[in-house]
Parts: structure tokens; sequence; C-alpha cells
């Protein structure tokens, strides 16, 4: 098994995830794009746990997605909450973020 | 190259993680380009399940079935719900990108072309040997509460203050 | 390094001198304008000469060495000494630097900026001759550091009480872009200091200890120098007060910051980052050769898109310096021999290009290039020099600027020291494209303003032959009048002399580069 | 220097860098005093290129002598002048005794020009065969076409420039042509562009003239990129071998010894190969990057015809023809039978043998009648026909001159200054028989007709393509042939035949203006009326309508019509004549690289040994086995196909039929008679499209133009410069005004401690930086994602380049 497959593979996710989080205008959509990302660093990890076969890379991919999970529950919360407020869950809308 | 294939890289492997990564691929390119939320959550399910795949790949079983259960299990539950509670088109949507957001190709592709580099320049062609069994959940449990106790705990709080967190933002009063 | 020390009177002379003309022109009424024109002539003259004196009775055959070399006690409290000297790296700049101020001066003579108040002007002429001289001839990092300072001042009132309508803004950005990069510049020098056991900051010396400190620390001291004169130089990134500066400052100004201000930063990588600092500079050299070749594809977009002549001419020189940044980040001979004789020829092309701007905007008071066009007819001889220039600028062979385009492109090819050479073969074609762009524009702007018929607002008033010099009212078209052709001249002939015989300067680099070259070689593992 | 006493090489050829140093001098002069001289300059000019010639002359009769001394292997050898640093351990002998064999050593003389890395470069000269032939046909034409200037550009504006820049241009062929290394060669080279850039643009007042100037400069520039990548490669692939030999990357002979060393890395070879024919392409306006060829006939036509015979459009193939071991190898011409200049000499044959279809300008037609020639010679290097090529350029140069002299001449005296065939011109041979006669010679010659010069030299071509087994070519060659002589029996025919029209009839049309020399009549009105009354205006005043023109166009006319049939006698095999190949040809014979050249039974022995007898098809010798040890070769060994008329027939053959065919339609389409052809275009579609792809050149301007240019000139450079403005300045002006606004903030608080004032103020602060940072700070986040990944990426790089 070439080392670099896993790398590489979890390389496309990261930059396509990052084209979705820049692309995307839909509030949901960027938490999806995030998740791409999210489980690209994933893979990276156990690819490196498998390499010098240590437990660690495992332990850090668990860690990760129990902090996706939450990041997922809260930013869902939060998308639900705008769209009370305003209706509309469009990205660009929002922009009280300007100084 | 083919004296390796020949010698240490377990063809059959390999063959499995491409297919499975060309999937992975072109779901996650989905995902971040079709105009129906729907459908992109649903790409996003096959993309997690190829990571989970691939985490069988590599000798990850326990990873794999926690990403399963979490993932597809919660997550893209919570997913459809928030699209179904932000009352967002079932159907196809026009806009659902930015005005800008031709500006994220030369960023993603710039981004890809430096991993790429540094990848093929590091492990350009190294070869991870075959694990003898695949990594026993006991040495992971290991970790969790020797050296790794103090970030699960910390770990549960975060997962708890998400939780509160998220009642309270999404409690309607 | 051995050194020569016969004559060693002429450096210190050949550089304080301006300043006895300055302490003269304090007792002169501000009023008499003549007295201090004529004073402000003779004295640069005077130096100039000293300069020629020195050039004379330097030994060629031993340029590699430090000569007419000084290293006497200055402030013994952070063991900096008064150390000067020159070899073949710096003599030509030195010389330049003198030149190039006699014509600015004499130029002066008919074309005084509108702010008027001579007396100040031409003082501070020469004091800014005094710091680009003193640069040049410094062997110790403060003493280098306080000359590299004196520079700033100068220009940065040059700009600011003569410049155009946006002065204020352009100085400002000016003086806070370069004092930023010389803190950091500073910083970089004290590590080194300190670094190296604090003992000297004679070139010398840190050149000997530097190459010992670690590959790490080498690579971030680098960064700091790196800054300070990419700033300076300018670099892609960091060029943005250039086109600023270069389009406020008053004729004078430009030309001088175009011939001189900008090799400080050039000249200070070649003799201080470079040879300090070995494995740093082996680092960064990818570094350098990317954003030295996005200069140049970048100033020529920016030129491409220019409606204003005299930016236009400003951004070629970041393309230009481009060229000159790429040759020394191969660290090979010919890369660095390119190098210092690009700054030389950029120096005579493009102050002789700002020159004509100058006098474009006396004569037109606009530089707007949709409303200039046949000049040829108007005014034939500064046409046919402005095309003269525009060739020599876009590196016609037989002319200076060939020479420090093409064998930098040259040494692209396979860089020293086991540099990344499909890097830099891509850098190298990259830059061959440059050139075409370089036609590009300057052919562009050629054709509009020169060729064609005369625009019809300016076409009234039109006398074609040397006219009346000097008049501040009204578009009188006249052609080159005396006075320019007295500062011009001297341009045109080095640059054509220069461009037809280039052994005249490579014979005085080469062995200097290539000796600075071993000593490079011998600090990388 | 001294040059180390020889039978063979003499005064002339020791200072043949005399040649092109006395038009340089007389540019000087011209350029100095020019408009003080009573003939406003082109005395000085003339008289410098009469000079040049006779040395040219000179050097050409003494290289003579010294082929002939070595072929007799007399005592005496042909000892190279081998001047400067070490370059006198090359090799200065050949073995004498088997005639035509042995290798001619070429006259090399060399000074210090630069130096870098200790290492010294010359500047000199490197005479051979080639480059006596060229040097003495450039000098040769240059002072013709400058005779013929007198008359043709008397009383221009810019009379006194126009002589200085011709006179430049030929010298800096000359430079080009006799250039020892590969800087030189660059150095001419680029003088020719500029003077191209000048005479091109010579009625600058008329923005077209400009322009064809600047697409002129700017298509050749964007070749020249080749020039400099390939002469860089080539440098570092030759320079550690040429300095074990006592030379360096630059030179020319080095670079050719190299190349066929058979120690040159393969892959090296081709990409500088191809480096340097990419600058070929654009020089000799090969396709893709022909299209400013035609356009240069804006300039005056005397520059067209000392462009387009030559000088500058030969520099291309000039350059391959000079490095051949280089392209030989490189592209391994010997041995495989199809190459890249073959292909873009093939195309480039047909495609401009059909854009010359349908031009109205007889300059247009004569320029794409040039570039499809040029691919002829392109073709002829791309198949192993060195010779027959290089004795192409020699031909073509008398023929193509003369027939744009005739042009000149017919829009001097016949036209009112019109080129325009269909509405302007129509039987003149009655009127201006000299211009007729010359120009149906040329055209004759230019078609291939047998006994004409163009025969010997294009039919040679196409033979030995099919020899050397390029079978295609052989074919693309033919119908080459063919639709040469068409497309010219059609401009013929409307030139000098059929009614006459327009102008040619007498008439004054105002559209005349349009054309070139129009711009220098406005000339005298918006200038000052300097340089004497308006030669052309009282001269039409003087005798309206077409007439002979005055001796001094004629006779330059009739020289080179004598030429065009006579010089191709030098080579006929049909009369069984070889001079050009005993003479111009490099011999592929090895020589040994040693300095003691005296002993002369040694030096022979080894070459014997290096190179057996040479039989017919042999497959040995340099080229296709590499120099034994201690020998060098520095051309590679070519064969030549044996003429015979049977095997010329078939281009005569087709030569005949386009000749006929063209006439037949040329009578009906033009002459009124009825037949099918008559507007086709207009019936049948497939015509018509033709027709219009024809008529806008392939559409490649537009592509050039509209497309690349454009795109670069506004959208690119315009980003580029938004960029700059926005992006960088942003951030520069947001430093500095949030700098500013926090000092503001502290002088607040420092001043008054009120807590409110406090927050006041920092709610001012946040604005105001807030509106510093505007352009980067657009509140969105998705943006702000873009810039934090972008600053990620350029950090990974940095990381990465500094591998730290």
């Amino acid at each position: 098994m070439y080392a670099a497959n896993f790398l590489l593979l979890g390389a496309v996710l990261f930059s396509i995830g990052v084209f979705g989080v820049i692309a995307r205008r839909n509030a949901v959509m960027v938490l999806m794009s995030i998740e791409l990302i999210l489980n690209a660093v994933n893979i990276n990890l156990i690819a490196f746990a498998l390499m010098n076969d240590s437990a660690e890379g495992h332990v850090f991919a668990l860690y990760v997605i129990a902090v996706a999970a939450a990041e997922v529950g809260v930013g869902l919360a939060m998308v639900l909450m705008i769209y009370r407020n305003r209706r509309s869950i469009a990205l660009d809308e929002l922009s009280e973020m300007r100084g | 190259m083919s004296a390796l294939l020949a010698s240490e890289v377990n063809v059959a492997q390999n063959v499995g993680f491409y297919i499975i990564a060309a999937l992975m691929v072109y779901g996650a390119l989905r995902v971040v380009s079709t105009r129906n939320v729907v459908h992109a959550a649903l790409w996003l399910v096959v993309v997690l399940g190829g990571v989970a795949a691939q985490y069988i790949l590599a000798a990850a079983e326990f990873v794999a079935v926690s990403q399963v259960m979490v993932y597809i299990g919660a997550v893209m539950v919570l997913f459809l719900f928030g699209i179904m509670l932000t009352r967002a088109t079932i159907g196809a949507e026009s806009d659902l990108n930015n005005r800008g957001w031709g500006i994220g190709i030369p960023v993603a592709a710039l981004l890809l072309a430096v991993m790429v580099w540094a990848i093929i320049d590091e492990f350009g062609s190294s070869i991870i040997e075959e694990p003898a069994q695949p990594m026993p959940t006991t040495a992971l449990s290991d970790v969790f509460l020797r050296e790794g106790l103090v970030p699960f705990l910390a770990l549960s709080f975060v997962l708890l203050a998400a939780a509160i967190g998220a009642i309270v933002l999404a409690r309607k009063d | 390094m051995q050194t020569l020390t016969n004559d060693n009177w002429l450096l210190t002379v050949g550089t304080f001198l301006p300043l006895v003309g300055v302490a003269l022109m304090m007792f002169v009424p501000a009023s008499d304008e003549r007295a201090h024109k004529q004073i402000g002539i003779v004295t640069s003259a005077a130096t100039l000469a000293v300069g020629i004196w020195t050039l004379l009775r330097f030994d060629f055959d031993q340029s590699e060495k430090l000569q007419f070399f000084v290293d006497s006690e200055w402030i013994t409290v952070i063991h900096s000494n008064y150390t000067i000297g020159l070899d073949g790296i710096s003599l030509p700049l030195y010389v330049l630097s003198m030149a190039v101020t006699l014509l600015v001066m004499i130029y002066t003579w008919d074309n005084m900026p509108d702010a008027g108040n001579p007396k100040s002007f031409i003082m501070l002429m020469l004091v800014l001759q005094v710091g680009m001289a003193g640069s040049f001839i410094a062997q110790d990092l403060i003493l280098f550091f306080v000359f590299f300072e004196v520079v700033l001042l100068p220009m940065y009132f040059m700009i600011g009480v003569w410049g155009g309508e946006d002065r204020q803004y352009a100085s400002l950005k000016f003086f806070l872009y370069t004092m930023f990069g010389s803190a950091l510049m500073l910083v970089a020098f004290l590590a080194l200091f300190f670094q190296t056991g604090a003992e000297s900051f004679s070139f010398h010396h840190l050149a000997e200890a530097g190459a010992l400190i670690d590959r790490d620390v080498q690579v971030w001291i680098f960064a700091g120098m790196f800054i300070g004169f990419a700033v300076k130089v300018p670099m892609f990134p960091f060029h943005t007060w250039l086109p600023d500066a270069h389009t406020q400052a008053p004729t004078q100004g430009s030309v001088i910051l175009a011939a001189i201000l900008l090799k400080l930063g050039t000249y200070g990588f070649v003799r201080i980052a470079i040879p300090m600092l070995p494995q740093g500079a082996k680092a960064w050299a990818p570094v350098i050769g990317i954003l030295a070749v996005i200069g140049i594809i970048y100033g020529a977009l920016g030129c491409l898109a220019q409606t204003d002549m005299k930016r236009l001419i400003a951004f070629s020189s970041v393309a230009h310096m481009g060229f000159v940044m790429l040759g020394i980040s191969t660290l090979t001979e010919f890369g660095i021999n390119a190098a210092l004789f690009g700054m030389v020829a950029h120096g005579l092309i493009t102050g002789m290009l700002f020159f004509l701007a100058g006098s474009v905007k006396h004569r037109y008071h606009t530089l707007e290039i949709n409303r200039l066009s046949g000049m040829l007819i108007q005014m034939p001889r500064l046409g046919w020099i402005l095309g003269f220039a525009a060739m020599a600028s876009l590196g016609l062979p037989g002319l200076a600027g060939f020479w420090g385009e093409f064998p930098a492109i040259l040494s692209a090819y396979n860089p020293n020291f086991g540099l990344d050479v499909t890097l830099y073969r891509t850098l190298m074609v990259i830059a061959a494209l440059g050139t075409v762009l370089a036609a590009a524009y300057l052919l562009w702007l050629y054709q509009r303003t020169a060729f064609g018929r005369p625009n019809p607002e300016f076409a009234g008033t039109h006398s074609v032959g040397a006219a009346a010099a000097d008049d501040h009212h009204g578009a009188d078209i006249h052609d080159v009048t005396p006075i320019e052709w007295i500062a011009w001249t001297p341009f045109l002939i080095a640059i054509v002399v220069f461009g037809v015989y280039p052994q005249l300067m490579f014979g005085v680099m080469d062995p200097a580069v290539t000796a600075l070259v071993e000593r490079v070689g011998a600090g990388i593992p | 220097m001294m040059l180390a006493a020889s039978a063979s090489t003499g005064w002339f050829l020791e200072n043949a860098f005399l040649i092109p140093l006395i038009p340089a001098i007389g540019f000087a002069i011209i350029i100095g005093f020019g408009r003080r001289l009573p003939k406003g300059g082109s005395e000085v000019g003339i008289a410098s290129m009469a000079l040049s010639l006779a040395i040219a002359i000179g050097a050409t009769v003494q290289w003579i002598q010294r082929v002939g001394s070595v072929d007799e292997g007399s005592g005496e050898h042909a000892l190279g002048g081998v001047f400067g640093f070490a370059r006198s351990v090359f090799p200065t002998a050949t073995e004498g005794g088997h005639g035509g064999e042995a290798y001619v050593e070429p006259v090399i003389r060399s000074w210090t020009w630069w130096q870098s890395g200790g290492l010294e470069f010359g500047l000199g000269q490197h005479i051979d065969g080639l480059a006596v032939m060229l040097l003495l046909l450039v000098a040769f034409i240059s002072l013709l076409v400058q005779i013929f200037s007198t008359e043709y550009v008397a009383g221009d504006r810019r009379y006194t420039h126009f002589f200085a820049a011709l006179t430049l241009f030929s010298a800096g062929m000359l430079v080009m042509v006799l250039a020892e290394n590969m800087i030189q060669l660059i150095l001419g080279w680029e003088i020719m562009g500029l003077c191209s850039f000048m005479l091109i643009g010579h009625w600058w007042e008329e923005e077209a003239n400009s322009r064809a100037a600047l697409k002129a400069f700017f298509t050749v520039r964007v070749g020249d990129m080749g020039l400099l990548v390939g002469t860089a490669v080539i440098f570092f692939g030759a320079n550690q071998w040429a300095v074990e030999n006592g030379s360096n990357g630059f030179s020319i002979q080095a670079i050719s010894g190299w190349a066929m060393s058979g120690e040159a890395s393969t892959s090296v070879l081709f990409w500088g190969a191809v480096a340097l024919f990419i600058a070929c392409i654009g020089k000799s306006g090969q396709f893709p990057l022909h299209t400013w060829l035609p356009d240069a006939m804006a300039g005056p036509t005397p520059v067209s015809s000392l462009l387009h015979s030559s000088t500058m459009v030969v520099a291309g193939v000039f350059l391959v023809a000079r490095l051949y071991p280089v392209f030989y190898t490189g592209f391994d011409i010997g041995g495989t039978n199809v190459n890249l200049i073959a292909v873009i000499g093939a195309i480039t044959i047909v495609i401009a043998a059909a854009l010359a279809f349908v031009q109205n300008d007889i300059k247009k037609v004569l320029a794409y009648s040039t570039v499809s020639q040029l691919g002829y010679m392109m073709l002829g290097l791309g198949v192993g026909a060195w010779l027959p090529a290089v004795f192409h350029i020699f031909t073509h140069a008398f023929f193509k001159c003369c027939l744009f002299l005739a042009a000149g001449s017919i829009s001097h005296s016949g036209s009112h200054h019109s080129f325009d065939m269909k509405k302007d011109m129509g039987g003149l041979w009655r009127k201006m028989p000299i211009t007729a006669g010359s120009w149906m010679i040329s055209t004759a010659a230019l078609c291939g007709v047998p006994f004409f010069s163009g025969f010997f030299s294009k039919d040679e071509i196409i033979d030995n393509a099919h020899n050397n087994g390029y079978t295609f070519f052989y074919y693309v060659g033919l119908v080459g042939a063919a639709m040469t002589a068409a497309y010219m029996t059609r401009a013929t025919y409307l030139t000098f035949f059929g009614t006459a029209r327009g102008a040619a009839a007498g008439e004054h049309h105002d559209e005349h203006e349009a054309h070139d020399t129009a711009a220098h009549h406005d000339d005298h009105d918006a200038d000052h009326g300097a340089h004497g009354a308006d030669h052309h205006d009282d001269h039409h005043g003087a005798h309206a309508g077409p007439h002979e023109s005055p001796w001094r166009i004629t006779a330059p006319l009739v020289i080179l019509a004598a030429l065009a049939i006579g010089s191709g006698y030098l080579n006929a095999p049909a009369v069984g004549t070889h001079y050009f190949t005993d003479w111009v040809e490099p011999r592929g014979a090895a020589v040994e690289l040693d300095g003691y050249a005296s002993d002369e039974g040694h030096s022979e022995a080894l070459g014997l040994a290096a190179l057996p007898r040479a039989e017919e098809g042999y497959s040995e010798g340099c080229g296709y086995t590499d120099p034994s040890p201690g020998t060098v070769c520095y051309a590679p060994k070519l064969n030549h196909a044996e003429f015979s008329w049977g095997k010329a027939a078939p281009s005569i053959i087709l030569v005949a039929f386009g000749i006929g065919i063209s006439a037949w339609l040329s009578l009906g389409v033009f002459g009124g008679r009825r037949n099918p052809f008559v507007g086709l275009t207009r019936r049948f579609a497939p015509a018509r499209w033709i027709h219009t792809l024809l008529v806008r050149k392939y559409f490649l301007d537009d592509l050039y133009e509209r497309v690349i240019v454009r795109s670069v000139a506004h959208p690119i450079s315009k980003a580029a410069y938004w960029v700059n403005q926005n992006i960088l300045d942003g951030v520069v002006n947001g430093v500095g005004k949030s700098g500013r606004s926090a000092g503001d903030w502290v002088y607040r608080n420092v001043d008054q401690r009120v807590v409110d004032g406090a927050v006041k103020a920092s709610g001012v602060v946040a604005s105001e930086s807030g509106h510093a940072l505007q352009p980067i700070q657009s509140g969105r986040v998705n943006q702000y994602g873009a810039l934090l990944f972008g600053a990620a990426t350029v950090g990974a790089i940095l990381l990465i380049l500094l591998n730290i």
C-alpha cells in the first residue's frame, strides 16, 4: 500500500471542502463542506497511525469525530436561530460581522 | 514501480482503495456542486461511508465503526433535520453559491497543488507494510484511559456544553 | 581577504566633499538662486573629479581586493569601526552615483521644480549624494546602516516638498515603507552581530563568522535582511511605494531614485546578505527567484495597464529589478554579474527615461499617454531619444540593457549549489516571456506618444529645433534644450558604450564576483 | 593579433569582420551628419555598401582559392586563422587528398567581448562557405536596393533616416552572418529586428504603418524567447565539452563540434533545437508566426525587397543552416523521416501559397510567395538537403528582390503609388517593357521553369526530399511548386496583361491615398516643406499616366533579372556544374583535435582512419558514426541526390500544368471570356467558405490580436493593476490607517479617562479600522474563508521552499 495514497485522498477531499466553504451560500452547505474537511484530516491521521503503527492516530481521529459531532449540533442550532430571526440562511446576507 | 507492485504492494487492496477513493471524490464534488440541498446531504453520506471503508482498509475497525455510527447515524440525521427545519426547498435551488464563488476554484486548486507537491516530495513511493492484525481496540482504550484521559474528559464536557448550547439556541420561546 | 591601502584618503574625500558645498551654501542667502545652482554644480563636479581620480588610481588587475582601504576606530563601545573600501562590485555604482548627481544638478539649472527654493533642494541633493556614495564604500554594518538611513530623509523631503499633487501621501508611504524595512534590517544586523559573538561589525569578520551560524538561525536572520532590502529594491509584494513615489517625485528625485537608491537594496543582497548568510541565502533563493519572476511579469502587466507615462516607467523598473533579483537568486557568477551590470544599466536607462518624462511634462504639462502623440513631429530629437531609451530598456543587444537581462536569464538555466533546477528553468522561460512583454509595453508607449500626428490641443504652438530655454507658462513645445543636451549626452554615450563593449564593466566586476561566489560556496556544506 | 602564416587564407578573409563594420560606421556618419551632406546621406550608405561588397568579393575569391588549396591537399594547409584565447588547440589540419571530402577550416578570429566566472567570451568572425556566400549576397543586394531607393524615396521627408536605417539593417545582417558566437548572432538578429521596426514604420504618421511595424517587431520578439532560451540550453550543454577543447559554449564552431561529437545529451540537443527553431519560425515567417510578413508591406518597397530577399527573413533559415549539426542530431534528421522543421516548412509552403491566390495587393502576393519559398528552404533543411536549401536562399534572393523592385517600379511610374492589381494595373507590359521583362524572367525563376535559376535550387530540394526517404514531403513540394506557378501566373496576368484599369489607364483615384506612399504625400503639407519639392507630385504633373521608370530603377532590375537566370548555373546538375557544392557546403569529415597540425602524415592517417572513403549510399562518417577519439566533426555528412531529367519531370509537368490552368482561369475570370469558373464563389458555398477562410488569413490574425493580445493588454493587465491598487495597497493603507486610529484611541484614553468616552472611542476605533481595511474586509464569511485559506497556502509554500 503506497503511503501517498491516503494522504493524496485526504488532500483532495480537503481542497474540495475548502472550495465548498468558500463557494457555498447556504449555511447548511457550508457546514457540510466543513465536515468534508474534518474527514480529510481524519484520513490523514489514520494514515499516519498506520505508517508508524501507533494507537494515537486513531485516538485523535476519534477526538475529531466527537468534536465534529458537537460542532454540527451547535452549528445547526445557530443556523436554525438565524433562520428564525431573518427567514434566510444565505451567508452573504449576514454582514453584521463587518466592523 | 512495477517491481514494487510485484513485491510489496497488495494489488487487491490498492484496487479497492482506488475504487472507493474515486467514489468518494465524485461524491465530494457533488456535495459542493449540486443545486439541491437534500442531494448534497445524501452525497455527503456516500463520502462519509467511503471514509469509513477507507478506515477499514487502513486496519482501523473501531474508528470505522464509530465513524459510521456518529456520522451516518447522528450527524446526517441532524443535517437533514436542519434542512427540513430551515425549510430549504427540497427541489433544486437556483442560488446556492455566492456571487464571488469563482475565487474558490483558484484557492482550492493552489492548496491542492501545494499539498500534493509536499506529499509526493515526502512520501513519493514509500510503502506501508501490511499490519499483522488490525489495531486492537484494547490499545485504543489504553491510550484513552492513560495519557489520553484528560482530553477525554475535556471532550465529554465539550459534548455536554454543545448539547446544552444547542438546546438553548434552538429553543423556541 | 587582502586589502590595498594606498591613496586611502580618496574615498573619504570623495564621499564627504559634498558636505563642503552644503556648508558653503549655508552662508549664501536663499534669494541668490544662481549662486546656489553654481555651488551645487561645482561641488558635484569636484566630487565626480575625485571619483574619476579614484577610477584612475584603482588597480583593475586585482579588483577582487578591497582598495583604498581604511579601518580606524569609530564607536568603540559597540565595536563598530570606520571601515571603508572599494572593490570591483562597488566601484561602478560608486562612480555612477557621483555622475548621476552631477548631471541632475546640471539639469536643475533650467528645470527647477515649481516649489522653488533651490537652496534647500540642492543641499538635500548633496546630502543624498553623501549617503549614496557612503553606502557603497562602507565595509562596516553600522556604518552602512547609517549611510543607508541618511539617504532616506532627503528623499522624503524631496518628494514631500517638491513633488506633485499627491506628494504628501507618496512621501509618507515611501518613508514608512522604508523605515519598516530598515527596522527589520537593523534587527537582523544585530541578530547577526550577536550570533557571531558580538566581536565586530566589519563585513569581513561577519562574512567569515556568519557562515558558521546554524542553518535555521541563518534562515531567520536572512528573512529580516530580505524584507529590509526587498522593500528597497523593491521586490514584488513590497513594491507598491515605488509607483507613487516615482510619479509624485520631481524629475530629479525620480532620476536619483531610479538610478541609485533602488540599487542600495540589490547591492545589500550581494554585499551583505548573501556572503554573510550563505545557507540562509540558499534557503531563500527559490523564494527570491519566484518573487523576482512574479515581479517581472507583474510589473510588465502593470505597465500595460497604465495611462500615465511616468507611472508606466515606474512600473517598468519593478520588472527590470525583477531581472536583477532573478540573477542574484541563482547564486551563480553569471547571475550576479548580470545583476550588477543590470543595476548600472537600469540606472542609466531608467534614469534617462525619467529625464525624458520630466521634460515631456515640462512641455505638455501632462503625461497622459492618450493625449500625447506625434512627438516625433513636434520635437524630433526628443522623440528619437525616447525611442533610443525605450529600445535600450527593452534589452536590445548592443545597448546596455541587454547585458543585465540576457545573462540573468541564462544563469537561471542551471542555478548554483544544487538549487532546484526544474523550478529555475521554469522561471527562466517565464522571465523570457517577460522580455516579450517589455517589448510590448515600451513599443506601445512609443507608438502612441511619438508616432502619429500631434494632438491638436498642443499642435498650435509647435516649433521644431531648440527654442527658448525656460518657460513655465503655456504649452510651448520646443525640442531638446542645450542644458538638457549637456545633462543627457553622458547617459546616451554610456548606454551605447557599455552596450557595445560590456567588458568595460564585466572585466571589473567579474573577479570580485567570482571570489564572492567562492566564499558563498565555502559556506554551504 | 597576427595571423599564423598560411598560403590559402588572405587579407580579405582575415579581415572579413570589416564587412559589417563599414556599414555600421556608415550608419553613424549618416545619423550624425547625413542631413548636412549634399545627397542627404545616401551617398555614404551607397559608398559603405560598395566598399563592403568589394571586400566581400575579395573574401569570396580567397575562399575559393582556400577550398582549392585544400582539395589539392597542397603542402600548405588551410590554416584556420585561430585567434584569441586558447582557441588555437582547435583542429587546424585537414587531410588533403581525396577531393571534396577534406574539411575546410573556417577562418575564425575572436576578441574578448565580455567575461563571467573567469570565462571570456569573444566577438569576432567565423568565415566559411556559407558565411562568404551570404556576405557577398547581402552586400550585393543591399547595394542595388540602395541605388534603387535613391530614386524611389527621393524627396521623402525622412530621406536621411531611411538610408541610415537601411545601412544599419544591412550591417545587422552582415554581423549575424559572420557571427563567431551565439551572442554576436543574437546581436545582429536583434539589430535587424530594430531596423525592420524603423523601416516598416517609416511612414509612421499613418497609424496602420506604425501598427505593422509594432506587429513585426513584436511577433519576431515572441520568437526570440526561443532564441534566448535555446542559446542558454545549448550553452550549458556544450560549455564543458567546449572548455575542454579551449573554447566556450557560445562559440558556433564549438557548438557544432559538440553536437556532432556524440557526447551531447540527446534531450538537451532536442530541446535546444526546438527552442532555437521557434526563433526561426518567428524570424522567417513560418507558420504559425507568418502573419507579420504581409503586414510588413506597409514599409516602402525597397525595404520589402531587402527584407524579403536576402536579409531578415533569411536570418531564420540561416540560423538553422549555421547550427545545422545541432538540428541534425537534435531532430535526428538523418535517421527519421519526419521532424519539426520539415513539417513546419511543408505546412508553410501550402498555406502561404494558398493565401497568395486571394490577394489583390501585388506586394502581398509577393510577400506570401516569400513565405512559401522560405517554407521550401526550411523543408530542404528539414529533409537533410542542406545544400539545395542554401542554394535556394542564393537564387531566391535575386529573383525575389527583382520581383519586389519591379513592383516598386510599377507603383512608382505605372500605377500612381497603388499596389492594387485589380484596380490600377493591367496591360502594363507595353508601357513598361523593361520592368515587365525582368518581372517575367523572375517569375519564371520563381515558378521553377527549367533553365531558370529557381528550377535548379527548388527542384533539388524536392528531389532530395524524395531521395532521403521523406516521401510525403516530396509530394508536398510538388504540390507547392504547382501552386506557386499558378498564383504567379495570376499575378502576372493581372499586372501586365488584359485591359489597363484605373491608374494604369492614366486616371487618378482618391483611394490611392489609402496606400502607403500617400502617407508621405501628406507629410509634405503637414511638414515644413523641407528637403526639396515633392518629387512625386511634380513628377505626376510632368507626365501623367504609366511610363518606364528612370535608369536608377531599371538598372538594378536588369542586373537582377540577368542573375535570376544566371545564378542557377553555379550549381546546375543538369549541365553538370557543382561549384556551390564544392565551395559552400561544409564537408562532413573528421579532423583531428590536436595542436600539431603541421604533421601531415599523422593527420592524414588519422583522418583516413576516422573516415573511410565514402561510397554512394555509405552509412559511416560524421552524423552516422561518432568521430573516433581525438577527432571532431563540424558538419554532418550529407548525401546528394543524383539529378536526372526523369526525376525532374513530375515537377516540370506540374509547373506547366499550374501555369496553364491558372492562365486559363485568369483569362476567364478577369479577362471576361466565358468560362464556368466565373463567380464560382458566389454560386458554390464550399468555395465561398474557403475563399473567406483565405481572405481572413485562416483567422490567425483574429486569434493573435483579438484574443491573445487583447486579453493580455486589457483584462489581465487591468486585473493585475487592480490587485495592486486594492489588495496590496489596501493592506498597506489599512495598516497605516488602523495604526493611526489606534494612536487616536490611545490618545483619547490617556486624555480623558471617562469610561463611556473610552467606550465610545473604542467604538470609533472599531469602525475606523474597519473602514480602513474595507477592500479586504467585506464582512462576508466566505471571503474571509478565501483569504484565510489563501494565506495558509502561501505560508505553506514558503515553509516548503525554505524547508524548515
